[in-house]
């Protein structure tokens, strides 16, 4: 087992593309995003569907990283939460293959 | 008569089904149309309607009017938001970001409230012509040019945000479903003509009403949420707003169309184009261009008020507005 | 001529349909209608029949009997679940949670049972009135409240659920999807009549039919796959259940639509109703209000047994009852 | 008169709505059809062609050529994966896996080219039987097996995958959707008949074209995407397999027809389903049985290049070849 | 980087809004709520769209909360879960913006 | 509260069910699939709905677990994606109720 860290990005969606660039550019792996589909923060509810554009529902996007890369990548994702509507969390995970990350 | 028409259109089962939506939506019901089922939808309609455009464009023969007609479109949905912006800073102390991004919207257009005028001038039997299409799909993009000069001084000059890529912006909103959608089925339809509208017209001509009733039940559900959610970030100036907005683009239109001596019909439709406000393209857009304007504001406004309102009162309003004009 | 009418009803490519989804999804296969198309098709169905029942009683004089019948439906559908508790924990051991919740299905419907059997009415040429709609819809709620009084007594005193608040399972049951659909659409179609029909029927009207097949292929996958993963849970007691329990309803109402000498058409539709069993509305209630009780029971039974039953023998079960009684 | 064809084949609504889906994607609009709804159309689609060929096949007396036709058509399935095999390996650089897995598609077919195809043929007046249906779902599954054999050598022989299940690849390709619900609906509309059609063709029959556009528009969106995403894995001989291997599949089958002396129709509608490449069925049957080969490679041949190239350019040209050939 | 806690509830989606209303009356400042799409649990499989009422989805609703909340909400949750179908964990989250959470 | 392990599988939908076999045959007490909608990884982008056969989706599956059991479990995971598209992480969580899992 190896110790990796975990990002968890939950973003609005108009801004995916843009966190996907993020990732992408810093050199990580991969990474995966999941739909959301309700939330809340700020005293307000969202919900998924309640809006026609589509510009409220937030995305969930992981990443298993290597903490070499982590300095650089958090750094890009202030940058981009700083912008957007959007919450960022790190956690420690173990793996089984340390170079597949 | 007059009164006729107005009584006929709030009462027709299109507009009876958006106030059943939107009333269960004020009184909490949990209902909903699924997404994808109601974006079908939207697609389907776009495609009936670009095509129905595309036909009679087919059939007629094109003046010059037609560009000078394009360019006056371009032009409303391009000056529009400066006025609104002026009229939201006067009558409520929105801040410059929110009030240019909301201006954004009264700029640009929404396309169902465009159908139901459609529906509505087709009901009381006046000819439209199917160019109108095309400067409905004109009109959406400008004003969100406009909302960015707007906003321009408002703007942090700290640079681009992470992950922002040249073009994306020009991309998400030339390429957006509805512009995509519209144009294409309009020139599939002017390309193939009735003949080739023959063998899909029953699908895409006969069952259209019917449909629209379904899709507006969404849509004021949509509508009812937005406007329970959003109304507490609004003051009396911003909520009203969204009812003289449309109002006094209205009746700048109506003085533009007098002027182009264009045809009862296409001014009610231009007039209702003007009056309209966006609630998909131009949120979106928003979002990665103004990211820091609030949705809650600027939806509530367009989806929650406005659009209401036009569909009810707005277009059997505008109707009556055009008639006095070309009379 | 009345097998005749049975076999016609079973062979129908509706019930076809449904045998078909019954035997792919008891057979394993993975195939599945996606979740947002099939809501929206029941929207769709909704409406439709909400429509045409508003229209029909647009034309119609509506004289005092209604209100009986009204009285008589909500009464049906509160004391139904009482029998049907006593039935359960008779011939099953199923225990006092479980069996109420059970039991709040059976007083319920199933609005596409009754749709179902409108159709075979329909294409036997038997009229049925078009308030039968609006007697539907208030045959929903009712079982609700019984299944609660039922469960009472086996409820633990410990106080309420985190985060529950008053009013959210009155919210829940009475403004759900299929109550406000079929009432609004009831309204709509009863205010505009014929006339606000026209321009909508070839959406709401004429592909109905088909539409059904493509909704009931999707109850088909579903009542295969809770019967298949259900069915251990449930006892021969509780699976006979399934079949006795709509046949003791009919019979009681069959008894009941004589002494208020209905029509044949809507003594069929009452029968019907009574032997349907909710698997939407009512699992939706029980898991807010007695989430102690075990949807694999209830959802295989209503959805699993009793469904299939109605659709492909119930129905015509049923008109069989209803001519001898009406004769 | 066939350069007609071929011009009225390209130029219908139909391979507008996909090109205009193609350009989109290829110009990176983001614009999607959401997937349950066009997963939803996709069910619509196999249901009224089953039902359309049942119904033919119920007005027609089958002879014992329907047997040998059937056979053929297995055969034809089963055998073209052998020389596309071979094809590839010649031509491109491609591994023995992917080989295989990419030779599985072209054995296959595309129900949504044939019905195209329909189409095409119904426009210009020539007649096909209603079992072709039943061909084309016999075609579907056995590329597949042929596939497995010819990978078996390039597989590792380290036992099975974890949480692997005997009949699972079985169950998974006999019984997919479209298998399910091509056959239950092509023996519904044969047991039900021309009568029990009647009521349901408002759905079925009457909007079908229309329905086709929408589903095509949708899947111009994928091809274009599969394409954009994917033409970086495929050099150029594995890119022109996509157009040349058609083309020998369809000179085969047409030496076949006209050995079986076939008629016009059928004869362009084999040629059809041997020359098209699944990317629904074979792909996911593909990620079960060999994993290691690359959708990217399999999916943007069958997808991407060879069901675009059939759509616009393919059918006419089988047309006219059946024409040449049958004549 | 600042220590928070990542609470993950999977719950049925009848009791969803309750949920909701747990968290909120609790003081987080946010949470997010991602559909599932099947699942297993007590011998018997899950899957979406099988049921119509939708009666027995579940959805996974994540909060990352400040470690003074948790002895009043994991009480509230522990209460919800009690009569609802559900299942909570907890873990640890490190994030940039202590104020934010 | 107790520790747990949190195992956290990213798999390609076609292997789905051999996933859920995996997990049910180790003896775990459930486990709950999420929708993905899009991801990178080796380079490439995949996206939900841009192909019809869905053979590219992708699904997360979480499975809150009892240590004993990991021996086990993550070496037949292992064997899963040795075969199928996946990546697999582990993590420490905190329940409240020992016996649930
Ligand atoms: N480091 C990672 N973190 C999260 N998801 C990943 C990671 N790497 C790969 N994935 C997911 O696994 C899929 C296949 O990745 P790969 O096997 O690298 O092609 C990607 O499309 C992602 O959805
Ligand atoms: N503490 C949190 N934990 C998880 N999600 C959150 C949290 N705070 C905010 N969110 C998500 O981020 C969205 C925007 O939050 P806010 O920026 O506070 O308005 C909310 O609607 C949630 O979906
Ligand atoms: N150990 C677990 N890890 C993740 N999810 C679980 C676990 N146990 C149960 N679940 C989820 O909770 C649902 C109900 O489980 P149960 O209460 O055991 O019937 C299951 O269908 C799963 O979706
Ligand atoms: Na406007
Ligand atoms: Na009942
Ligand atoms: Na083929």
């Amino acid at each position: 087992m190896f110790s990796k860290k975990r990002i968890e990005l939950i973003i609005e969606k108009p801004a995916f593309k843009r966190a996907c660039r993020v990732f992408e550019d810093s050199g990580v792996t991969g990474y995966t995003a999941l739909p959301c589909m309700a939330g809340y923060g700020n005293g307000n509810r969202w919900q998924r569907g309640t809006d026609l554009s589509a510009s409220r529902d937030m995305v969930m996007i992981i990443s298993i990283v290597d903490e070499d890369l982590l300095p650089k990548i958090t750094q890009q994702l202030e940058n981009l939460i700083g912008a957007h509507i959007g919450v960022l969390s790190l956690a420690d995970v173990q793996v089984i293959r340390d170079d597949r990350f | 008569m007059s009164l006729d028409l107005a009584l006929s259109t709030i009462l027709s089962p299109i507009v009876l089904f958006f106030v059943l939506g939107l009333f269960a939506a004020l009184l909490r019901s949990q209902m909903t149309v699924p997404e994808a089922f109601a974006k079908g939808l939207a697609i389907y309609l776009m495609m009936a309607i670009g095509l129905k455009g595309g036909v009679e464009m087919s059939k007629a023969t094109l003046g010059p009017d037609i560009l000078i007609l394009a360019a006056v479109a371009i032009l409303l949905s391009f000056l529009i938001p400066f006025l609104a912006y002026n009229a939201l800073r006067i009558t409520s102390k929105m801040d410059r970001i929110n009030a240019a991004a909301t201006a954004g919207h009264y700029g640009s257009i929404s396309i169902v409230t465009f159908v139901a005028a459609t529906q509505a001038l087709q009901y009381a039997g006046i000819v439209t012509s199917g160019y109108m299409v095309a400067i409905a799909a004109l009109m959406e993009v400008p004003a969100i040019i406009s909302a960015l000069l707007l906003a321009r001084r408002g703007l942090s000059k700290g640079g681009e945000v992470a992950g922002s890529e040249k073009g994306e912006l020009f991309r998400e909103v030339m390429l957006n479903a509805s512009v995509v959608v519209l144009v294409g089925s309009l020139i599939i339809g002017w390309v193939t003509g009735e003949q080739g509208m023959e063998k899909i017209s029953p699908f895409f001509v006969t069952p259209f009403q019917g449909v629209l009733c379904l899709f507006l039940l969404d849509m004021g559900l949509s509508a009812g949420r937005g406007l329970r959610q959003g109304w507490r970030d609004l003051n009396v100036g911003a909520l009203s707003f969204g009812i003289y907005m449309p109002l006094i683009s209205a009746a700048i239109t109506a003085g533009i169309c007098k002027a182009l001596s264009m045809t009862l019909g296409d001014t009610a439709l231009l007039i209702t184009l003007a009056a309209s406000a966006s609630y998909i393209a131009v949120p979106a857009a928003m979002r990665l261009a103004l990211p820091k304007a609030k949705p809650s504001i600027y939806l509530t406004l367009s989806l929650g008020v406005t659009f209401p309102f036009n569909l009810t009162l707005g277009i059997p309003l505008y109707i009556l507005l055009a008639q006095w004009v070309v009379s």
